[in-house]
């Protein structure tokens, strides 16, 4: 392979890459320009956005331990829109400012790079490698507040969880590799097909479950959520909730559908029992939550149950991969704008509390109103996003007789309209204490408009994305 | 020579092991150990996969090469975990996870 | 001009976000948008009637909305000769509540929120009417339940309404995900969501004889049809109806008249293929209506409060449209919730001024008198008691009448039960006009006085449609309103007319009206109270809405408890020591107890939020906060995974 | 067939997987944190003497180098920045030792059940790669992680540095 193959592969994760320095080298040399640094790190990002369309094209990349194929540059654009919009979630959040911005956007690149290596690698090498960079950088982002006790904590239980969960992962891998005596995705399918079913086959897929399971909070891996979500920077908790799950997914998608072929192992039945256990536990613990971001950690661990639905069925029905990543379009932009708006909330009242919510609407019409979009879409009401990604997940269901997965999902998601309209009813039907308006920083009227904007454009008019997502073939 | 099964129990031990200590530790630096011994085992079966099972001839290194970047990876990801141990201890004075419990339920 | 039917709903969709951007700038005069939105839509519709009514055809127009592999979803309008009814009473009667709103609401805070919601409201409604398909009719229905929810909760202060929002909202979202599942089923079994092809494509799959696809779509019907007992609150959903009327009265005439409940009752005449094909899907249609009508009428009895028993007559009525819908009597069924439209709204409003007349008292026993204080409210609120009684020549009568007669032919047991009913309708609602409008004031304290003009002149608007509109629709007009409706060649034929049921009907109606009066006249006969001693137990059930709260409770709430309890013991000893144990299973029995006594006080929702609050505050144990317990579950579950799937696979 | 093992082969295996495990058991049972870290230290020693009997030198040099010479020394240097010296009395096992051993022993248990019984596909004969083959290897097969792989590094570096410094000392 020559350079310039190289280059034709990864030429956005150079040129991130390239940013990420840049970032990391202005902070260091000139520590005035603090101010600009976000934006050059947004710069990056939007560069790198607009080069994938130049580099979609189908090929495998050093010596198969990468490939570019739909499914990564689908993940790759869904992580980049997402990072961009925690840069611009970053910019505003008052605990961040002025607090060591550099290192935080370096290492919020450096996640982002990570991600777009995660999303392809179809090696097993390449998976851990690109799995532990998000990691290592979701951490250090976690605990990047190290004044604040529960930042740390949260970075504390985050690692721990995490270190053991890939260790398992990497054991997991390691057996594997002795199984099958390659490390590359495509070629352990051949292996595993011809070997069949062994107890040590299984051994394999649950510990590398374990690591995999952690990354997108699957029940019962999801047990860090709820505290590293709540203790995290708030861009961050919007960052774990959405850019790392959709890393996470994209790998379970890949490994489930190339290394572990049906027919040697039948993981649809467990994945089913995890899937509905995942989206009504989340759902059920979700109804008793006092601080917005816990409960928005319960809902998306919920909302990561509703895209498991699609991973179970995906050798069902030609629906359900598609389906998954509408839901998961959808859901990055439903739960960042949710994200945005609690950032608005707690940089004027310091509080990430529900009851402080109460009477928002007359001191913040815009942002109340914009997260009570954001809410009604993760409700799944139409003409808006969440009701888009879940009526396609219904039809999956459907199209794969899977009724009592349509049945389980139906009920989770009227206890779901529990707790989301807890908010909306303390912002609109409740009175407050003060009627002080609520100013919004440029950055994130930018950010909620987006999000806006794509939660109501997937709800009237699906039809680019559903294009988007069906160039997911079955098999890829 | 040694066949592989006693190599795959060692690791199997020392996975159990590090299992073991990183449910019971208290001490947060307790856990990062025994999660030090878990990589371990996989990088013990991973090269004694290498050396024992059949591969094809590009493979041939797959399995150490695997070690050995697994082996860098958990350098850094101590490192990283000890510079968070570090900010706790800043912070509440202490590295038993029993006392870290600021948030729940 | 194919797309002019489509601007309908979206007029007020766009007097909404004008009115939601604007309000402060806009202040009184938001409500002139508002009302020149749905005045416009209105000759629209009678525009679009006239036409429809002219030439039979079906007004269409629709483009593709998405594409999904093969399939195409197409999104447009479809009127026939039943929307273009249906368009044309919810734009008369949605406007003229909005016009009596502007003076009920004068002098509110929130004047401007208010129309916004209600346009956006009538959107909701027009959209569910106009639509040509299941997908799109589904989308406006759930934003007709989001407005419900604000709408209802309006006056926020009072926590009984924020309750009464989320409830409303939460038990019509179980029917609304009964709908959503049965309308993707029928999308895969026949094919599409459309309703002018799935009219071809039902009858041809029924006739495939394929006993699986003769279940699916049978379950198809049913879960659609759950969505109407949600929406249009039939048993066992129909909690949320009564505790609506918390929101302002204009509100709870929109949603018991022209909008929210009247949908459900279309939603299955406009997928009535489906359910004309399967014979045991009608069946249950029609009990259900049977039952919901005569156990509201039951409980309207004994209320005291003005608008619940209004709220409770509504229930009633809807069973009557739900049971004709049952029994085939598609045509009877329609005509009563137009008929019912106005008469309920002219009560609902009636009931309005009264109570804005009244200094805001909502309950019956101090009332009385009000007859020379509101003489126009009264002479309007007593042609309305009269229409919902079945006295002829009044609206009422000629479609009640219809639907007895249908019943008559095709279940005796149900034509008996309606019949009564009719009996206890005449009899409660006069009940209610003797005692608040004769005789004389029964708490002196307050002064009532009139309405002003502008909420006096939609009552009389909608009191000479509720007195003439029957006319077109009865025999001596040859059933004029029925035929336009185009009633479909698959929905039962017309029955004969009978002298028999229209005699027992005319008769139990005056019955009622003279027991009323017997009871509650100036100078009764008979004491209330004595009746009251006489009937014991049924007086006390009916006054206790049959005890279904506590039903609900003793069934299901108290072992849900104890599991709760036991499956708690359990995770503790599990998870750490005893010593931590009590403390956390002191604070989760407090907790669990707290809400238990502040959630079972009524209703399915409130049973169904004390059990998800019971399983969250056990399995939110589960988050004990320590890493080390993390880490021990985990594993654990990985184990437990492992073991299962290995065993699964034998 | 690899060729049967020679006792003295054997008996330095033996010798070996006693140090590695007895010292895991150690890392995880001793009450002094400093203690530990020498048990772990041994323990590596003893994997790193597993590596030379599979005959994979360089990965043994290499892991001698990364643990025992840069992890064991961080671990070394956080104990004695956190950990004081009153604590090493302390208990230093939670109450979950109980659920933990039954778990881990059945864990290990079905885990040796399922390895044992695997169906592996062994050599005919060890031709274990040099270290040139697996320095090539790492510069055309493995370019991309090894680039990668600098990458996480520097992330690890940037990072482990922001959190660990003092606030005090920028200003």
């Amino acid at each position: 392979m020559s350079y310039a193959e190289y280059l034709a592969a990864i030429g956005p994760e150079i040129a991130l890459t390239i940013a990420a320095l840049l970032v990391m080298s202005i902070d260091a040399l000139w520590p005035r320009s603090v101010r600009a640094i976000p934006w050059i790190g947004i710069a990056g990002l939007l560069v790198t956005l607009a080069m994938l369309p130049m580099f979609r094209a189908e090929r495998v990349a050093f010596s198969g331990l990468l490939v570019i194929d739909p499914l990564a540059v689908l993940f790759k654009v869904i992580a980049l829109i997402s990072v961009i919009l925690v840069a611009l979630l970053s910019i505003s959040h008052r605990p961040l400012r002025g607090f060591h911005e550099g290192e935080y956007h370096t290492l919020l690149l450096f996640f982002a790079v990570g991600l777009m290596f995660l999303v392809g690698a179809a090696h097993l090498l390449m998976i851990y490698l690109a799995l532990e960079m998000v990691s290592l950088a979701a951490y250090l982002l976690t605990g990047h507040l190290k004044l604040d006790p529960r930042s740390s904590e949260a970075a504390l239980k985050y690692y721990l969880f995490g270190a053991l969960c890939s260790g398992l992962f990497l054991y997991g891998a390691s057996i594997l590799f002795g199984l099958t005596g390659t490390l590359h995705l495509d070629g352990i399918a051949e292996a595993v097909r011809a070997s069949g079913l062994s107890a040590a086959l299984l051994a394999a897929l649950v510990l590398m479950l374990i690591g995999l399971g952690f990354k997108i909070a699957m029940v019962p891996f999801h047990l860090w959520a709820p505290d590293a979500y709540e203790g995290a920077p708030t861009p961050i908790t919007a960052l774990l909730s959405v850019a790392s799950k959709a890393g996470g997914f994209a790998v379970l998608l890949r490994v489930l559908a190339v290394a572990f072929p049906l027919e040697a192992l039948d993981w649809q039945p467990m994945l089913w029992v995890l899937c509905v256990v995942t989206m009504s536990l989340g759902n059920v613990i979700a109804v008793r939550q006092g601080n917005i971001k816990r409960l928005l950690a319960y809902s998306s661990i919920a909302q990561a149950g509703y895209v498991l639905v699609g991973v179970v069925l995906m050798r069902q029905t030609p629906a359900g991969l598609p389906s998954a990543m509408i839901y998961l379009i959808a859901y990055l932009f439903m739960n960042i704008g949710a994200f945005a708006v609690v950032i608005v909330v707690s940089n004027a009242l310091g509080s990430d509390k529900i009851e402080d919510y109460r009477g928002l609407a007359r001191r913040a019409p815009l942002a109340s109103a914009s997260l009570a979009v954001f809410l009604v879409s993760l409700t799944g009401i139409p003409p808006l996003a969440g009701f888009i990604g879940k009526f396609y997940l219904f039809a999956a269901t459907i199209d794969a007789h899977a009724y009592w997965l349509a049945v389980i999902m139906g009920v989770n998601s009227v206890v779901a309209a529990f707790y989301y309209f807890r908010v909306v009813r303390a912002m609109y039907l409740d009175a407050g204490k003060s009627e002080e308006p609520i100013g919004t920083a440029r950055p994130l009227q930018v950010a909620v408009g987006v999000t806006l904007l794509g939660t109501f454009v997937i709800g009237v008019w699906p039809q680019p994305f559903l294009l988007f997502a069906a160039a997911l073939p079955l098999g890829f | 020579m040694i066949p592989l099964a006693p190599f795959l129990v060692v690791s199997a031990a020392l996975v159990a092991i590090g299992v073991f200590g990183a449910l019971t530790r208290r001490s947060a630096l307790g856990i990062l150990m025994s999660i030090e011994l878990i990589i371990n085992a996989a990088a013990l079966n991973l090269v004694a996969f290498s050396q024992h099972i059949r591969t094809s001839d590009a493979e041939s290194t797959a399995g150490q090469m695997f070690a050995l970047f697994a082996m860098a990876i958990a350098a850094a990801a101590a490192a990283v975990g000890l510079s968070i141990v570090i900010c706790i201890y800043r912070n509440s004075k202490t590295v038993n996870v029993d006392k870290i419990d600021l948030m729940r339920w | 001009m194919d797309f002019l039917p489509a601007l309908i709903p979206v007029l007020p969709l766009l007097a909404f976000a004008v009115i939601i951007t604007n309000g402060r700038r806009l202040g009184w005069s938001a409500c002139l948008v508002a009302v020149g939105a749905s005045l416009t839509s209105a000759v629209l519709a009678a525009l679009v009637y006239s036409r429809v009514l002219l030439s039979h055809e079906t007004l269409a127009w629709s483009f593709e909305w998405v594409r999904w592999g093969e399939t195409a979803l197409r999104m447009g309008v479809r009127i026939d000769g039943l929307g273009a009814l249906m368009l044309f009473m919810v734009t008369v009667v949605g406007t003229l509540i909005e016009i009596y709103a502007i003076g009920y609401m004068a002098g509110d805070k929130t004047f401007s929120r208010f129309f916004a919601f209600v346009s956006l409201f009538m959107a909701g409604m027009l959209g569910l009417v106009v639509a040509d398909n299941l997908l799109l009719l589904f989308v406006s229905w759930e934003i007709m339940g989001l407005c419900s929810y604000f709408l209802i909760g309006f006056y926020f202060h009072r926590p009984s309404a924020a309750a009464a929002g989320i409830k409303a909202f939460i038990t019509t979202r179980i029917g609304d995900v009964g709908l959503l599942i049965g309308m993707i089923l029928l999308w895969w079994t026949a094919g599409t969501l459309r309703f002018d092809e799935l009219l071809l494509a039902v009858p041809a799959l029924a006739g495939l004889g394929d006993a699986h696809v003769d279940l699916m779509l049978t379950a198809a019907a049913l879960l659609i049809f759950v969505g109407t007992i949600g929406k249009s609150a039939q048993f066992p959903l129909h909690v949320w109806l009564p505790d609506a009327m918390e929101g302002p009265t204009p509100v709870s005439a929109l949603i018991h008249a022209a909008t929210m409940v009247a949908a459900g009752v279309f939603l299955v005449a406009r997928s009535f293929i489906l359910f004309a094909q399967f014979p045991a899907a009608l069946t249950v249609v029609a009990w259900v209506g049977g039952f919901t009508a005569l156990f509201a009428a039951l409980i309207a009895l004994t209320q005291n409060d003005i608008k619940r028993v209004l709220a409770y007559s509504t229930l009633s009525q809807l069973g009557y449209m739900v049971m004709a819908l049952g029994l085939g009597a598609y045509a009877a069924g329609m005509f009563h919730l137009i008929t019912h439209a106005f008469f309920k709204a002219l009560l609902f409003m009636g009931a309005g001024a009264v109570i804005h007349g009244f200094h805001h008292v909502q309950d019956m026993r101090r009332m009385g008198g009000l007859w020379g204080k509101m003489p126009w409210t009264a002479w309007t609120f007593l042609v309305a008691t009269l229409a919902i009684s079945g006295i002829p020549p009044l609206s009422g009568f000629w479609s009640k009448d219809e639907i007895l007669l249908g019943a008559f032919h095709e279940s005796p047991v149900l034509w008996v039960a309606g019949t009564f009913t009719a009996f206890l309708t005449a009899f409660y609602m006069f009940r209610l006009f003797f005692m608040t409008f004769t005789g004389r004031q029964r708490d002196g304290e307050i002064h009532a006085h009139e309405s002003p003009a502008v909420m006096i002149l939609p009552l009389v608007v909608l009191a000479v449609g509720a007195a003439l509109l029957g006319i077109p629709g009865s025999p001596w007009m040859g059933l004029w309103v029925q035929h336009s409706l185009d009633v479909p060649a698959y929905a039962l034929a017309h029955h004969h007319h009978s002298n028999l049921v229209m005699g027992l009907s005319i008769a139990v109606a005056v019955a009622g009206i003279a027991l009323a009066w017997l009871m509650y006249a100036p100078r009764p006969t008979i004491q209330p109270a004595r009746v009251a001693r006489a009937m014991g137990r049924l007086y006390t059930l009916s006054l206790n809405k049959f005890h279904i709260d506590e039903i609900y409770a003793a069934l299901i709430i108290n072992p849900t408890r104890a599991l709760a309890r036991g499956s708690f013991r359990f995770d503790l000893g599990l998870i750490d020591g005893a010593v931590n144990g009590m403390g956390w299973l002191q604070r989760a029995l407090a907790s669990l107890k707290g809400l238990f006594d502040k959630w079972v006080v009524d209703g399915i929702v409130n049973l169904l939020a004390t059990i998800v609050q019971a399983l969250s505050a056990v399995f939110g144990l589960i988050q004990t906060g320590r890493v080390h317990n993390y880490l021990l579950l985990a594993s654990l579950g990985a184990l437990v995974i492992a073991c299962l799937t290995w065993w699964n696979m034998g | 067939m690899t060729e049967p093992a020679s006792l003295l082969a054997w008996i330095a295996f033996v010798c070996l997987v006693a140090v590695t495990v007895g010292s895991a058991v150690l890392v995880v049972t001793l009450r002094n944190l400093f203690h530990a870290v020498l048990a772990l230290i041994a323990s590596l020693l003893g994997v790193a003497g597993l590596y030379l009997m599979l005959l994979a030198e360089f990965v043994a040099a290499i892991h001698v180098l990364i643990y025992v010479g840069a992890v064991a020394t961080l671990f070394l240097f956080v104990i004695m920045l956190t950990v004081r010296i009153d604590d090493a009395a302390l208990r230093q096992s939670n109450r979950q030792v109980i659920p933990a051993i039954a778990l881990c022993g059945a864990g290990l248990a079905l885990l040796l059940a399922a390895l044992l019984a695997a169906p592996w596909t062994p050599v005919e004969e060890i031709r274990p790669p040099g270290v040139q083959q697996i320095g090539h290897d790492m510069l055309t097969t493995y370019l991309l992680p090894f680039e990668v792989v600098s990458l996480l590094l520097l992330v690890a570096l940037v990072g482990a540095v922001t959190l660990a410094r003092r606030e005090d000392q920028r200003t």
